[in-house]
């Protein structure tokens, strides 16, 4: 199968847009860029947008009465709008903007614990293939309130294993909060099941899905999460700006994350009272540029459609998997087949380290990353400590696999493995 | 930028067969230091005899630049006095910070003169001197002990 | 006294450097913006870096070992350096960046209360002029941890009413936070006879310089503060970022404040080890675009040099607060002279609502802010509900504050009043 | 976007001398309103006789358009009936949410024809509506305690 069948739209035509592909490295070698899942490329519409925004429209939101004012207001609501179409939100005031996914996961932690929702003896229920981002901020959690952290383990293919839901999920669980798509191993988690069995214990689901919305048609009216974080600079937007998704009911009866700016209803010295959802949440000058970039970023996503996008991802990963598995020695950590399958691709090369790895096939001007991916955990699972990882977007191209697959035979020559 | 540049022969050949590789059970201190931006680890030990790097005994796990920089770490040291370990080290830092416009001393660090190259790939430099910094730990540790005692 | 005289370079043509000064509004109108104090407009320097780096650079930082996540990270790293040189940072280890100013204040507020800094019977100390970023997470602090918050008044001038200092700021006391330029009375606040209080009773002293660091030459090593807040899009820099210093070793003993990405040192599902400042505070994908568009901004203050820019506030203070003075019926709430004086001016026209002069003044092309500015606490002080409030920056020139003045008087007579 | 369009002739004659402003004593419910993103704020007091609106009394602080607003507001309802006024509310709700393209209905809205400007103007939208909305709240409080009763 090549790429050209099963993508609904010209790929060719795609890295066009996208200025930066375009760049010639060290030895005049082209860019190939395989670390999507690290942070996406972004196309000129959406730098354009930010662009145009400094230059004609600039001013701060909400307080100003004056036409750049009006502008500026009317482009960073319209961009909620945008977000709330894009992943069928019910209603646009229940997308919250943040810097990041961190934020949005960060604040969700935070507020749990300050509206009580989460204290001594309560669980918190996550997995083991979460980024730092899905870990860190429960741990802190747990280690304020006395709460207690679970985990779903992992199956050797790089699954989440949930053959101990039932003991796992139980009464005394109050939030699960789980990645969507894993950013390392690549593999979707069967969200249906976890969250039919978390809300069967009275439980909240946090879905991180930094991976998923850039990747995926999504739809959280239907998905059934009742807060969804996901972050800007992954789905072809700026950086400095993340999603936080929350049912509006939900959203209304939590307390306000930081203080300051536009988030109050009335501040006297001894008291302050807080403005509704999504105000509340965000305190101080919110990324205003950031968001009417996000807003240009979905308008390229629904123009392609993500019925494609994903399509595209998936016979890309699909022609990936079985390329790098000719390579000896080379060893997928996750699972090697494109079912229930994102687009990162995290892998061992025998007798190279992975550092060494992408220095050498970023000496031949291919992007990877090597680490352990803002996944330690996951990494610990499979016994290693780092791993080399390409990952792939809208614009990859199967000659850039080959061009992976080739600078892979030759990283081995090199080092002799 | 040059990967050969990089990774030059006897880099590669240290990182191939390290010098000195292991635990060893006669030692003074052990540290463990991590690299928190790449992973790459190092549990190290030093025995001191007097004044006399006895032995530098250590595993690592990391890079091919991690690696061969503790052998050649281990080479460089032993069986020299602290002071003389020390003027290495600093050598060998002001050679892996000096952004490739140092020129290496070959007399003072022998084969640590490959790693010049290293200087220029700003993301190896701590892969670089990851062994070196816990041999410095290592070693501040073993003397002020000695004092102690 | 013309700014001419007073101003270290040449503002028409400095104004060229701006876009968005030449839009035409409504009715071919010429934008007259005076709404700095809000956000300031942002120089071609500053939109072309942020364009580049999007075009050209674009990758994650720290995480990335390739070509080009090695330019970003230089890109990103070195903006912080610039931050650093700018505010006198004796280590560049010291800035910390966030969304905005409201995230390094609530930053600050969350981490004393973690620590453990701040508890039951303990009192936070701030003042009556603060933007409501600089009191509601202390109030949110206080209510977390039983702490109780006093503050300091003001004079009917305007300024910060010390005469209680000695009993306000007591053994009790183990936070100190204010200030530094009032972004609505304008006044500047009396930080060294602060400084020295809070540091003999062995208070921590936080200065929020929103409105300083824009304005004003700033050398935090011997400014005497332990904390410093400040936020990008005040002084030229992109939406999405601010600016955290604090003293290293202090930094060095807080906790985290969010969790995920890069802050950790090591991570298992138990246990997690933070890095140190200032990636300890740096959770997630960083404002890698807006640090360098930041990074961009200081080096266009640098070149115009601070002096000249707080000559020029001066000098455009001094010229505004006369004329507008010549107005009947105007009533200027803050210091009516330009000593110890920031460029915002906040006032009232006698029988018009604060909303309708802005709007009328915006029929005019010129951009003025009405309502609170954030500072509710500051308005009821002086018995108003809002003002309406106009700021400048280094572009504005003296036939803008004329333009003001002209549209001020166009208002009375159309309003009757 | 003509500024004069917004500020037409009746509304400020309606802000300079506004009817029926001021609390009265006699009244079923009170509400107070603020509109956050500007601070203005409505004190209105809804009396019932029957199905009658006998009064609406009110504090208003606030800009020339909300004054007026509420000026209006008293003209149209005091005299009908709760019905009618909801009716107008209705008509008075979709003008200003039209974004300048609705057409007002005179014999509807009487002065209230005046506020069709405002809907150019985003920002000015919540001014014009906020004594409504309390006037909805608090005919709606007073519906049900008469109900209840
Ligand atoms: C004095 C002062 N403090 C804090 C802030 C908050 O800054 P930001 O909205 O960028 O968080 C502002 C500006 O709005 C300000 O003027
Ligand atoms: C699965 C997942 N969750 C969370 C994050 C954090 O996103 P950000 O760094 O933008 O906060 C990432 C990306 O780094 C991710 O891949």
């Amino acid at each position: 199968m090549t790429t050209a069948e099963a993508t609904g739209y010209d790929v060719e035509q795609v890295r066009r847009d996208f200025p930066v592909l375009a760049r010639r490295l060290a030895g005049d070698l082209p860019l190939v860029y395989l670390d999507s899942a690290n942070t996406s490329q972004k196309p000129a519409s959406v730098i354009a947008a930010i662009e145009e925004h400094y230059r004609l429209h600039n001013a701060n939101v909400a307080r100003a009465m004056h036409q750049i004012g009006a502008e500026a207001t009317e482009a960073f609501e319209g961009a909620r709008d945008k977000v709330a179409g894009f992943i069928g939100a019910p209603s646009r005031d229940e997308v919250v903007f943040t810097k990041n996914a961190s934020e949005a996961l960060n604040l969700v932690a935070r507020v749990l614990g300050d509206a009580g929702r989460v204290g001594a003896g309560d669980e918190i229920v996550i997995t083991q293939l979460e980024h730092h981002s899905n870990i860190v901020p429960w741990q802190q959690l747990c280690q304020r309130t006395g709460a207690t952290l679970r985990w779903f383990g992992l199956t050797p293919e790089g699954r989440l294993d949930l053959s101990d839901i039932d003991s796992l999920i139980t009464e005394r669980t109050k939030v699960v909060s789980v990645a969507w798509v894993s950013n390392m191993l690549g593999s979707v988690s069967p969200l249906a099941t976890i969250i039919a069995k978390a809300h069967a214990v009275g439980a909240l689901v946090v879905v991180d899905a930094s991976q998923a919305v850039p990747q995926l048609p999504v739809d959280v009216s239907t998905l059934g999460a009742d807060l969804v974080a996901f972050t800007g600079h992954k789905m072809l937007g700026p950086t400095g700006i993340g999603v936080l998704w929350g049912r509006y009911e939900l959203l209304a009866e939590l307390p306000p994350f930081m203080g300051g700016g536009e988030m109050i209803e009335t501040v006297t010295m001894e008291r302050t009272t807080y403005a509704p959802p999504p105000a509340r949440f965000e305190a101080g000058t919110p990324p205003i540029a950031q968001a009417v970039g996000l807003g240009a970023a979905v308008d390229y996503l629904s123009a392609l459609g993500m019925e494609n996008v994903a399509a595209h991802e998936h016979a890309i990963t699909a022609y990936a998997l079985g390329r790098l598995q000719e390579i000896d020695g080379l060893r997928i950590v996750g699972p090697s087949e494109a079912v229930d399958r994102g687009g990162a691709i995290s892998f061992e090369l025998a007798g190279v380290h992975p550092h060494d790895v992408a220095q050498l096939l970023d000496s031949r001007g291919i992007a990877v990353r090597a680490g352990n991916h803002c996944a330690k955990p996951a990494h610990a699972c499979f016994g290693v400590q780092s791993t080399s990882r390409a990952s792939f977007y809208l614009y990859t191209t199967e000659q850039e696999v080959d061009a992976l697959v080739d600078g892979l035979l030759h990283t081995k020559k090199y080092f002799g493995a | 930028m040059d990967v050969d540049a990089l990774y030059q022969e006897i880099i590669l050949d240290h990182y191939k067969k390290p010098h000195g590789a292991g635990l060893r059970e006669d030692f003074d201190t052990e540290v463990h230091h991590v690299n928190p931006t790449c992973g790459d680890e190092i549990t190290l030990r030093v025995h001191l005899d007097g004044d006399t790097v006895a032995d530098v005994s250590y595993a690592a796990q990391g890079c091919s630049i991690s690696q061969a920089s503790a052998s050649v770490l281990n080479d460089l040291v032993v069986g020299h006095s602290v002071e003389e370990g020390m003027t290495v080290l600093g050598s060998f830092t002001e050679l892996m910070q000096g952004k490739g416009k140092v020129e290496p001393d070959e007399d003072v660090l022998e084969d640590g003169v490959a790693f010049a190259g290293v200087a220029q790939f700003p993301a190896r430099v701590k892969c670089a001197l990851l062994a070196w910094m816990a041999w410095k730990d290592a070693v501040a540790q073993a003397v002020t002990e000695k004092e102690d005692a």
